[in-house]
């Protein structure tokens, strides 16, 4: 059975992951591990998007989104971090659920334009309203999580936590994309009118893969906060294009590229801290050099390798 | 209320005006290209840091501006000769190398030059009083140099041949081929065109604001804002929907605060959208 | 006898040029219904108009007692009247199976809310799966169910597509040009198939074509415009001889005068 | 002694193939037709003589240089031009504009000629010189797309549908401006739908179905041939 063998293999490497932690116990290694975590997530939010034929700028805007509204809410209205969790999937996914119909029918470029602009417009609020989300210096002290009792306040604890929602995340879009729901997405991608022609209502799907990739980015922003407890707009700058070169590198044709384009791309530059603009450096020539020769990615890579040897045998 | 308005209009229209010089190089490669450069804004960078240089070395600065903007139209050039011309027509393809391009360009910067605040002398100083309305000198200058260099750029677009070709390909390619006109050489003309544009108002506005790796983000995310709203591709466009949003901006921003400015302007985009997806001009040059 | 699809006086105007002038036909249940012309007669604009890409200027266009000018194509098409393309007519990426398991699929699971009924999916795939075998019988596509749609042979790909339109369980079909980039057996073919699809199937169709001789074959009835007006709606043998038909095509003789 | 020789031209769109070894040749200063029903492929084979289009196979030559593989930028230097289907002219730019366009390759000495020339074959768009192309009606598009193509002073003349959505008598001013040009020297192949018009306009006519060159002769004996009214009208070919 397919799905057996799968459930094996997620189960074992998902074991495999658990156990980091107890061979890497240093603090700056477990903090690495977490931000991949947390991009693992992201860029499959963001793979959702690409895979129906839409780049979204507005992804790291949603992390934000994600990340302010959960620490709000405990801060504030004083919800559990359940609640707030849940809450700031939703907000995003609401979000996206009154501005899909409106951007959706914005086709390609404009798309692209205009969620780049709308990630500027919620940024800046976030600079600006000071009273709401403390502007520049931002939101501190956010409160730990309590979970069944239990209180989240290590970097392993918020591994674990970032790693089961990146392996959710991962399962959620392996299931999406193996339904019939990932069927029609490709459909509406590969050709649309024909699509269309036949009866699928494009519109609707692309919105509904909007509110799902959006709650996915939100809930990734809401462990983002409580692991750092500290929030700022300017954490966010970068993530715009962290997310897309994930996808890029990794290749956005199976969840898969984006899980190992994270795992290779995001320790990298914490790991040389000491030199980041030649690593920021080096990101933008790796971006233009992938883009012009390995357009599909590590995935694409690894498929032609594949049916080459396939062929020859 | 009548001297406030015409204050509002004037501030509207300075600013409004350097806005324009950036979104009508990033619309004509659009038009032209069908590519999305992202890293238009690190071009304006360019222009400003190349001021900053030249005058370190003892240039005036209406030199150290031209020289600056040539330099970075060259630049361009070559960057779509080695990177461009290998997605054209591919707009998200485009995007993403131009994503590249810029962290590469803002990195380079913080490399040579670090993220401090550098400051561009100021070639004139002073304020014009005209009874009710107030304008410093320097500004004045930029707004009447952006009006200046957007007339010459109409004048070349109308008036020249590689104008006309210009304006041609945007419409037709293929048919502006047989015409005799070679693509690959407009391309390279108008990607460094639209960059020694963005460059020159870099230079213009570095002596008002301080120069740092990341001061072209700012002017591109409005170069976005006014090809949505001008309809991206189009010149006229460009000039209106810059006009209209360095005038909104000024009026909003006056009577109520920035960030309700710029929320108001959003909206004001997706209003248009609404209205006329193609945008207020439409997509021709 | 009751119409099937109806369309009413339908005018269009682009800018200052009438695309379309007050055309109208109505179709009778079984029948095989024509639309020809020379080129920039308007059929395009007309079939445009019907499916709903863009709302006549004036008219109506009714199915099956329901008017559908304006609403969206995959609305119209689940009412039961599908559109084919002239160019995209498969997904290229996909095997043959898998574009008639999405025809039907599509008809089946059209909207995002087929997610709250969980029956649905299981359901819509066994029934797709089943469509998708009895379209490949009734194609005679047992050959090539696993070969990719991009890699078929032109004329192929469309017998594909109206598979696929056929899939979607229409109760009427509405083909752009389907012989376009034809060659004459392959045109001969599609001919002969859309009269089984008429027979087998029970289901109408109306054609939008170029090659004379395919349409002349299967129609029953034919409707010729010119400068976006009717200038002829009869059987075949009648409009190839009528003389405003001839001219339309072949040019008159004064032109040069 | 002929002047355009297609030698067995194949041309093809992914897995579509357009034209199949087609071969006619053109003498110089004829004016021969194209024609045959949609699809037929005669703008595919009108593209691929221009350029705009890679051969698939063959050769052309255009008075005794090999022109396969020109591309489509060069063809204008050795002397060739063409109108395309649909007019496609720039609709932004103004008549006067587009006109200049087509003498792009032109001294101004040579642009000033030419821009009277087509004056003379077209008043009408010495009217209509300031008017955005977009805005002319499809009589007045059709000389400017004809009038564009004069601009670069062509030797052959390729006209694709010159013909096409225009009123009956638009199409014989057209028609006499075709005729014209020809009178002073240029070369025209032509590619019409109209049979009657263009068998009356050339003195030689080849007729393409799906592709292939079906039938060819001198235009006058090929007006009353029942097998060109077959392939328009659909009727027994008998032959």
């Amino acid at each position: 059975m397919r799905l057996g063998r799968f459930a094996l293999v997620f189960a074992a490497v998902m074991a495999v992951l658990v156990a980091v932690p107890f061979y890497f116990p240093q603090r700056y290694i477990i903090h690495i591990c977490v931000m991949t975590a947390l991009f693992v997530t992201l860029g499959l939010s963001m793979n959702l998007m690409l895979r129906t034929g839409l780049v979204s700028l507005a992804h790291s805007a949603f992390m934000a989104i994600g990340s302010y509204t959960s620490a709000l809410c405990m801060m504030r209205l004083g919800w559990p971090f359940s609640v707030s969790f849940l809450a700031s999937g939703l907000m995003v996914a609401l979000l996206a659920l009154v501005s899909g119909p409106i951007f959706l029918r914005i086709k390609g470029v404009y798309f692209i334009l205009l969620t780049y602009a709308l990630s500027q417009v919620v940024m800046l609020n976030f600079m600006e309203w000071v009273s709401l989300f403390g502007g520049n210096s931002g939101l501190s002290d956010i409160p730990r999580p309590v979970l069944f009792g239990m209180v989240f306040n290590t970097a392993r604890q918020f591994y674990w936590m970032a790693l089961a929602l990146a392996g959710v995340s991962f399962l959620v879009a392996r299931t999406i994309y193996r339904s019939a729901l990932g069927t029609i997405i490709d459909a509406i991608k590969e050709e649309e009118r024909l699509a269309s022609s036949l009866g699928l209502n494009a519109m609707g799907f692309r919105v509904l893969i909007f509110c799902i990739s959006g709650f996915i980015a939100g809930l990734s922003g809401s462990v983002y906060a409580h692991y750092m407890t500290f929030l700022s707009p300017e954490a966010f700058t970068g993530v715009m294009i962290d997310v897309i070169l994930i996808n890029v590198f990794g290749g956005a044709a199976s969840p898969i590229g984006p899980v190992l384009g994270a795992i290779i791309l995001i320790p990298l530059p914490e790991l040389l801290r000491d030199a980041q603009e030649y690593q920021i450096l080096a990101y933008g020539i790796l971006l233009i050099a992938l883009q012009l020769f390995l357009p599909e990615g590590l995935i694409g890579l690894c498929r032609r390798i594949l049916s080459a040897r396939w062929r020859r045998s | 209320m009548g001297q406030l308005l015409a204050q509002i209009l004037v501030n509207g229209l300075i600013s409004g005006s350097t806005y324009v010089l950036v979104a009508l190089g990033f619309t004509m490669i659009s038009g032209i290209m069908r590519v999305l450069n992202f890293a238009h804004g690190e071009f304006y960078m360019m222009g400003a840091y190349g001021v900053y240089v030249l005058t370190q070395y003892g240039l005036g600065y209406f030199p150290a501006l031209l020289i600056g903007a040539i330099i970075v139209g060259a630049f361009g050039v070559v960057m779509e000769r080695l990177i461009f011309r290998w997605v054209i027509g591919r707009e998200v393809n485009g995007l993403i190398v131009a994503l590249g391009l810029s962290v590469v360009l803002k990195a380079l910067a913080l490399i040579i030059f670090g993220p401090v605040e550098l400051a561009v002398t100021r070639p004139v100083h002073g304020t014009l009083d005209l009874g009710s309305v107030s304008i410093p000198y320097d500004r004045l200058l930029v707004g009447g140099c952006a009006f200046g260099i957007m007339l010459l750029f109409y004048f070349f677009l109308t008036f020249t041949r590689v104008g006309l070709a210009m304006r041609a390909v945007a419409q037709d390619e293929k048919i502006a081929a047989i015409q005799g006109v070679r693509p690959s050489f407009i391309h390279a003309a108008a990607f460094g065109l639209g960059c020694l544009l963005a460059g020159l108002a870099g230079g213009l506005m570095a002596p008002i604001y301080t120069v740092n790796p990341t001061i072209g983000e700012l002017p591109m995310g409005k170069a976005f804002v006014i090809v949505i709203l001008g309809g991206l591709g189009s010149i006229p466009g460009a000039v209106v929907g810059g006009l209209l949003l360095g005038i909104a901006e000024s009026f909003f921003s006056t009577l109520i605060d920035g960030t309700v400015s710029a929320m108001l302007v959003f909206a004001l985009v997706v209003l248009v959208i609404i209205v006329r997806p193609q945008g207020l001009m439409g997509r021709s040059l | 006898m009751t119409a099937v699809l109806s369309v009413t006086d339908i005018s269009r105007q682009f800018g200052g040029l009438q695309a379309l002038s007050d055309v109208a036909f109505t179709t009778v249940p079984g029948e095989i219904f024509g639309i020809i012309g020379p080129n920039g007669a308007g059929k395009t604009t007309l079939f445009n108009v019907i499916t709903g890409a863009f709302p006549p200027s004036t008219g109506k266009v009714v199915f099956e007692g329901t008017p559908v000018a304006g609403l969206s194509m995959d609305k119209v098409a689940r009412m039961g009247l599908v559109r084919t393309f002239q160019a995209t007519s498969v997904f290229r990426s996909q095997s043959v199976f898998e574009n008639l398991r999405r025809g039907a699929m599509f008809s089946l699971l059209g909207r995002p809310s087929f997610l709250l009924r969980a029956k649905a999916t299981v359901t819509a795939g066994a029934v797709a799966r089943k469509r998708a075998e009895e379209i490949i019988d009734f194609l005679d596509l047992g050959a090539v169910t696993t070969n990719r749609a991009g890699d078929l042979a032109y004329g192929l790909q469309k017998i594909l597509g109206v598979g696929m339109a056929l899939a979607a369980a229409p109760k009427m079909l509405l083909m752009d040009e389907p012989a376009a980039g034809l060659n004459p057996t392959e045109t001969a073919a599609l001919g002969k198939l859309l009269l089984r699809v008429r027979g087998e199937w029970k289901i109408d169709i109306v054609v939008v074509e170029h090659d004379m001789q395919m349409i002349m074959s299967i129609c029953d009835r034919i409707m010729v415009l010119n400068y976006g007006r009717v200038i002829c709606l009869d059987t075949p043998s009648q409009v190839r001889a009528d003389p405003a038909v001839i001219e339309a095509y072949l040019g008159t003789d004064d032109e040069l005068a | 002694m002929s002047s355009l020789e297609l030698d067995k031209v194949s041309v093809a769109y992914g897995n579509i193939q357009a034209v199949h070894e087609v071969s006619l040749s053109v003498r110089q200063g004829a004016v021969v037709c194209l024609l045959g029903a949609n699809g037929a492929g005669k703008s595919s084979l009108l593209n691929a003589i221009i350029g705009l289009i890679p051969l698939r196979g063959g050769k052309i030559s255009w008075q005794g240089r090999d022109m396969t593989g020109t591309r489509a930028f060069e063809a204008v230097r050795q002397g060739l031009s063409l109108s395309p289907e649909g007019r496609r002219l720039f609709p932004g730019l103004t008549v006067m504009e587009n006109l200049a366009m087509g003498a792009y390759r032109q001294t101004r000495g040579d642009t000033a000629v030419s821009l009277e020339r087509v004056f003379g074959l077209f008043p009408r768009l010495k009217e209509r010189a300031r008017q955005r192309a977009g805005s002319l009606s499809g009589g007045e598009q059709q000389m400017c797309a004809i009038g564009r193509a004069m601009m670069s002073n062509p030797s052959l003349l390729l006209l694709d549908e010159p013909s096409l959505g225009l009123a009956p008598k638009v199409i014989g001013d057209v028609a006499r401006a075709i005729t014209e040009i020809n009178a002073t020297g240029v070369t025209i192949l032509i590619v019409e739908q109209n049979a009657k018009l263009a068998l009356r306009l050339s003195e030689y006519a080849y007729v393409l179905e799906t592709g292939r060159v079906a039938l060819h002769g001198p235009s006058k004996e090929l007006i009353d041939d029942p097998h060109v009214r077959a392939i328009y009208l659909g009727g027994v070919a008998t032959a």
